[in-house]
């Protein structure tokens, strides 16, 4: 399968970028497990889920790593050992990974991996690649079983993605190996193609031919008789040390060679995409189905436990790095208000910190923190300073001078003087700058999911990869609300931090 | 007590005090008059070491009076600013008790003191706990005195501190504090622009003139023999209570 | 020109103004007197417009002060808010020409109604320029008072403005302002602490106490035919400018 | 040539994710100018100047979009017309561009292109793809000229790229090929492995065929005598419409087949690289040398110049979006503080704004309003709005009710209490969150470069890109510097615009 090409580099780009110079830290540490990998869309994690079930059925102990960034990722994890097995396809082997090196045919293609130290399965069944679907009826009606059967019918409209009109190996070859004579061709996305196909609009349009909506619109796919579509048959690939350290999971994994046909994948498919069936419960009924393992009672995360886990990891990030910034910009804003020539250079840090690229800040804390929640915090925390130690050497500076004389004649020491008049005083302008550090922190949190560290980012990187608005709005809308509620929430310590006499009109 | 030598201070080139000599008596009360923007107030500002004059010195029980230890002879200095100065975010109660609680007493002493203070100054209890925007002016200024009472120091700097005050709680509070400031042996420098309440309160009267000192001496010796005839002219200037009822009538 | 009916005010449920009716005349001076707290300065406030009763009404010349024309109405009176009230923001010369300038004031009508005002109040030039916070709280009043007077409103509401003066600023200022207010005819409500003050205005005297009119009068009838005790005991409570010499030398 | 592919990946994803959805607006408004393409490296974007010169040289108005994202962007902008001409690789366009359509061989890519409206020249004659390459010194003493007199010497340590020892066409094709015995092969990045040649510590290391290194460091690259590596000769791809619209241009390009040996373009590329002279001058200088084209005169853009030419762009950016937050911001915080109601709404959806993340903010104005400035300046913009809105909200909220209550009591109308007495006394604070927002504002700006707004992004993403850290701090550098200017300024404006009376101490 060809993973959708545009949206989904970003996310990769940035794993990509992330990846090669941390590895997993984490994997080290823990015991031997097996690690599975599975890159970001549906099918891929549905088979990682499965290969997990069938190592666990063998008594291993797993870890699956899903939604990585994409085949360059998966690849080098794999290569690197941050991996121990993932599902891949044998066009992208030959076409990506292998590109270049010539090699063609699956002996060819072993040989390779063999050479990397990487083993390959047999074809697991089913061929993941562009198909021509239509409409069942129609197609029936008109007798249509074969993509050489269109040119019967030079009518026919067809809706294709932008993707298949352009590509080398999409529209224009199909066209010119096919000689098919049809004029009404358009780019159309895959919903209104759909919607098309429905109502009558169009005829036919691309497909993979393992997509969910082959089973829900009730298509039929057209027969690549003269085959010019390259095949995308799913295997496993695993590295060669896991035959000793683990040769009982790797015949259980193996179970899966030749067992899943296009029409089951599509189901699979269907149940996960379309009725929103967690992945691992999917892969887990089918075993049972095939009676290769028994119900392994997968618990299932729903969108409520999703968001609330994505929340509890966007908290953490957030508060976290809110909480130091308060505790380390305030004082440094204090410090600022009473020293004025250090007070420049803290404000100046403070704000070549924030020109810093976020995307540069969070690669340059990885090798100091590695992946996951501390470079994040790190990153969003410096980020949040300057709002903060701004208004408070603002807020202070703001005190009317009758206001410090008064403070002076009591005989104060400035600590005190500080703590009972200062602070008080300026509060409302330090809260101000809390207020908009929070909401920048909420925002720039949403940055952590690039490595690894969750939170409402991890919906919407995904989002952004599958093209999925309503995922992207799944992280989008909470982090939304978040910065309204860390407003309103602050807005209720302002009732308590700063003084009534402050805020009584007359 | 408190020992002003040569004392002078300029703001961006006016001198607003000329050299001074001052001496300010233990346990005496030493009362400051003058024409509006004379330097009273810059004067009592230096006493404190709230600003550093231009030149001379300032000796507190003797020893000089610098920026490093003008905080802690502050602790013994209750002062009344002549606007008040309250900390708008406290309370009245709040402004009163900061130092006190600062200083760690205990809440029934700072309660007990709270208590005469407020009697001294016939300050409504509910007052207590309103904020500076919610109170009266006289009633501001009586709490920024009970503030500079509160600790009960040794010197007291009262900066026209009854301006604001009602004709009888005004006259009930001069009675009391001449009181507690004679038994008590408090050292007291007040600035007042009422001649009454000066002859009232002042062992000494230092009347000044463009920052500099024109006469000091008792109110019976500015009465009776004036340095100049602007000592005279100033001491008599002020209409007494029912005056014009008596031109009226005549 | 001003005329309350049954004006109450009430703060946090402790009622600071009972049911008031009061006539300010067209042309006079009234003289509000009381004790601190009373409610004088409340009253001012609700006169202007700025704080609106719980009850009652408030008119102007017989309209009645709503918040839709308080703001036109504001511009014809001056107002000496209690402690000033001046900008920090704006220098002297700034604070007293705010308005002037907003209302489009030429330069020199300006600069030639400040030297007025300046020479009235006995204003020194060079303060013209400097900031609040730069002033002796004497000039500060005096500030505020010039702000009140330049657009020269038929009617002025002074909140002690005088307090903080000295003797002599004071008796000379109330001598021109009392000729001012007589020849030009303003309505003229003053608060007041002086009795001498309160007399030498006052065409009416009026008395509070607890946020009631105790009496008003004359200072005449106040003092000969007092409605109670208490305003005996407040009218006679001020300290004569030299009594303590007089009881010193008896 | 393959690009390298790690660093660069984000800019290529960001171009990626833009390009399509917007195309070079500007284009259609211009005059029928010809537009040039290039990627983002020295040889790519020296053939696109000399094609530019060529061009010029037959009268033609040409306009260069040098340095853009990768394969993907020139070639859908090529289908697209937004540019018109670029140069391009015979090993790009059937391993990558015409990739799974499985042709190979010039004719059927030539016809592959065809169909698409695209042609192709001759190449250009050098083949930019992987070579083996020695100190000349040493593979004379040794006696080696090609790959496979390796063999011979099974002593020899090899130090390749880490790219280059996994890919697939790279170390384990070339050791299987050639079967070659060395057993000290490691991975190395290119600087180590070049100081490795000089120093003896390594014997031989991958390269680009046209690398300028080669020249610099007196190498010899061996020959691939089995032909293993695929060949990618630089070719110009144009629009066949171009043959209509300027046939007499075409035939100036056309000059350029078969003009550049490898060794030309290696001198071409060390000049540009190397020696930093500029890619207009290095490739009129070959022309000229050449005889094809007249001297003309370019002017050349010092490292200053482009300082200054980033600076502008950058100060243009940050000065028209600043402006315009400040002015918008400014009355929408009065209003907050006027209405509170309103105020919540405002603060509230000035603090969702701060969510969106930056790049899907960019994204996001693409289709609102193209590409380039006027995206960027929307984006900044938008970011910049919470700081002086919540500041000046604040600071209005703080002046003390005594103030409020002398305004009031003059009867200034509430404009001019505004404008009189509420602004001047919350100056500082308006002030303070400008400053915040300023910095934030240039931070920002800096993402302008990944839509074609310029600025002090372009050389941090280009320089992300090269992996050259000179590059990166060429932008990062003068962007924390007018961070600091910035600051620095308005602390000069707060002198005028905050009155003294507020900053007087006594
Ligand atoms: N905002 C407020 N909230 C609660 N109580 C208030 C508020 N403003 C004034 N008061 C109370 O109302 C009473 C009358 O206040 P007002 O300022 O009118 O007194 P006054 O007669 O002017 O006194 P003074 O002579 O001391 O100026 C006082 O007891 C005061 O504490
Ligand atoms: N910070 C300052 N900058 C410039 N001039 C100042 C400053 N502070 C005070 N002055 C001037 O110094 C002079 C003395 O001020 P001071 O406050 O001591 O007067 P005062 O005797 O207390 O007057 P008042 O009776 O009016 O309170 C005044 O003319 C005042 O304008
Ligand atoms: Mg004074
Ligand atoms: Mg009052």
């Amino acid at each position: 399968m060809r993973a959708p090409q545009i949206l989904p580099a970003l996310m990769a780009a940035a794993w990509a970028v992330l990846l090669p110079s941390a590895g997993f830290a984490q994997q080290a540490s823990a015991e031997r497990e097996i690690t599975f990998g599975s890159k970001i869309f549906t099918e891929s994690v549905i088979l990682g889920e499965m290969a997990v079930h069938l190592a666990q059925s063998a008594g291993a102990r797993t870890r699956h790593r899903s939604e990585l960034g994409g085949t360059q990722v998966l690849w080098s994890a794999l290569l690197r050992g941050d991996i121990d097995v993932y599902p891949e396809y044998t066009g992208t082997l030959s076409q990506e990974i292998l590109a270049g090196s010539g090699v063609s045919g699956e002996q060819a293609i072993r040989q390779a991996l063999a050479e990397r130290g990487i083993r390959m399965s047999q074809i697991i069944g089913f061929n993941n690649t562009y198909v021509i679907g239509m409409k069942e009826e129609v197609a029936e009606r008109l007798g249509i079983r074969t993509i050489s059967d269109l040119r019967r019918h030079p009518d026919l409209k067809f809706g294709f993605n932008n993707e298949f009109m352009d590509r080398g190996d999409g529209w224009p070859m199909l066209r010119a190996r096919y000689n098919l004579p049809h004029q009404d061709v358009r780019g159309l996305n895959h919903d209104l193609a759909y919607r098309g196909l429905e109502d009558g609009s169009i005829h036919a349009m691309d497909l993979y031919s393992t997509d969910a909506e082959i089973q829900y619109y009730n298509l039929r796919t057209l027969e690549d008789d003269l085959g010019v579509f390259s095949t995308y048959h799913a295997v496993l690939l695993y590295r060669d040390d896991l035959n000793e350290r683990a040769p009982e999971v790797v015949a259980a994994l193996l179970q899966m060679e030749g067992l899943i046909s296009e029409a089951e994948m599509v189901a699979m498919n269907s149940r996960a995409k379309l009725d929103g069936v967690d992945e691992r419960v999917v892969s887990a009924d089918f075993l049972v189905a095939k009676q290769i393992i028994e119900d392994p009672q997968v618990e299932v995360e729903g969108a409520m436990a999703r968001l609330l886990r994505n929340t509890r990891a966007h908290l953490f990030l957030v508060s976290i790095s809110l909480m130091a910034a308060i505790l380390i910009a305030v004082p440094l804003g204090i410090l600022a208000a009473k020293r004025a020539r250090l007070g420049q250079v803290i404000l100046g840090i403070a704000g070549v910190i924030q020109t810093i690229p976020s995307l540069a800040l969070l690669v340059l804390m990885i090798p100091l923190l590695g992946l996951g929640e501390p470079p994040a915090i790190m990153a969003v925390f410096l980020y949040s300073l300057l709002p903060i130690i701004r208004n408070t050497y603002t807020g202070l500076h703001d005190i009317p001078t009758g206001i410090r004389e008064s403070a002076a004649a009591l005989g104060l020491p400035s600590g005190a003087t500080l703590r009972l008049v200062d602070l008080p005083m300026a509060s409302r302008a330090i809260l101000a700058g809390i207020k908009i550090s929070a909401v920048i922190n909420v925002g720039t949190a949403t940055l952590g999911a690039l490595i690894g560290a969750g939170g409402y980012g991890q919906p919407i990187l995904t989002g952004i990869r599958r093209d999925d608005i309503g995922l992207i709005l799944e992280g989008a809308v909470p982090a939304a609300v978040l910065a309204l509620v860390v407003q309103g929430l602050f807005d209720l310590v302002e009732r308590v931090l700063v003084p009534k006499g402050l805020r009584l009109k007359r | 007590m408190l020992e002003l030598t040569g004392v002078s201070k300029t703001y961006d080139g006016t001198q607003v005090l000329q050299p001074i000599d001052l001496h300010v008596q233990r346990g005496r009360t030493t009362v400051l008059i003058g024409p509006s923007g004379c330097g009273k107030s810059t004067l009592i500002r230096v006493m404190m070491g709230l600003i550093w004059p231009n030149s001379g010195t300032v000796r507190f029980e003797g020893t000089e009076v610098t920026p490093a230890n003008a905080l802690l002879l502050r602790r013994r200095m209750g002062y009344v600013i002549q606007d008040g100065g309250l900390f708008p975010h406290l309370t009245a109660r709040g402004n009163v008790s900061l130092m006190a609680g600062y200083l760690g007493w205990s809440p029934e002493k700072v309660e007990t003191r709270l208590d005469e203070l407020a009697a001294l100054t016939q300050f409504p209890r509910e007052g207590l706990d309103r904020y500076p925007v919610q109170l009266s002016g006289g009633q501001r200024q009586r709490v920024a005195l009970m503030r500079a009472l509160m600790l009960d120091p040794d010197v007291l700097l009262l900066d026209e501190p009854l301006g604001a005050l009602d004709p009888m709680i005004r006259s009930e509070l001069q009675a009391d504090l001449r009181k507690i400031f004679q038994t008590l042996g408090k050292t007291v420098v007040m600035v007042t622009h009422d001649m009454g309440e000066a002859g009232f309160f002042g062992d000494t009267i230092v009347l000044l003139r463009d920052g500099q000192i024109v006469q000091q001496g008792t109110l019976k010796e500015l009465v009776q023999s004036p340095a100049t005839p602007f000592v005279r002219q100033f001491i008599n200037a002020q209409r007494s209570p029912l005056e014009s009822l008596r031109g009226d009538s005549a």
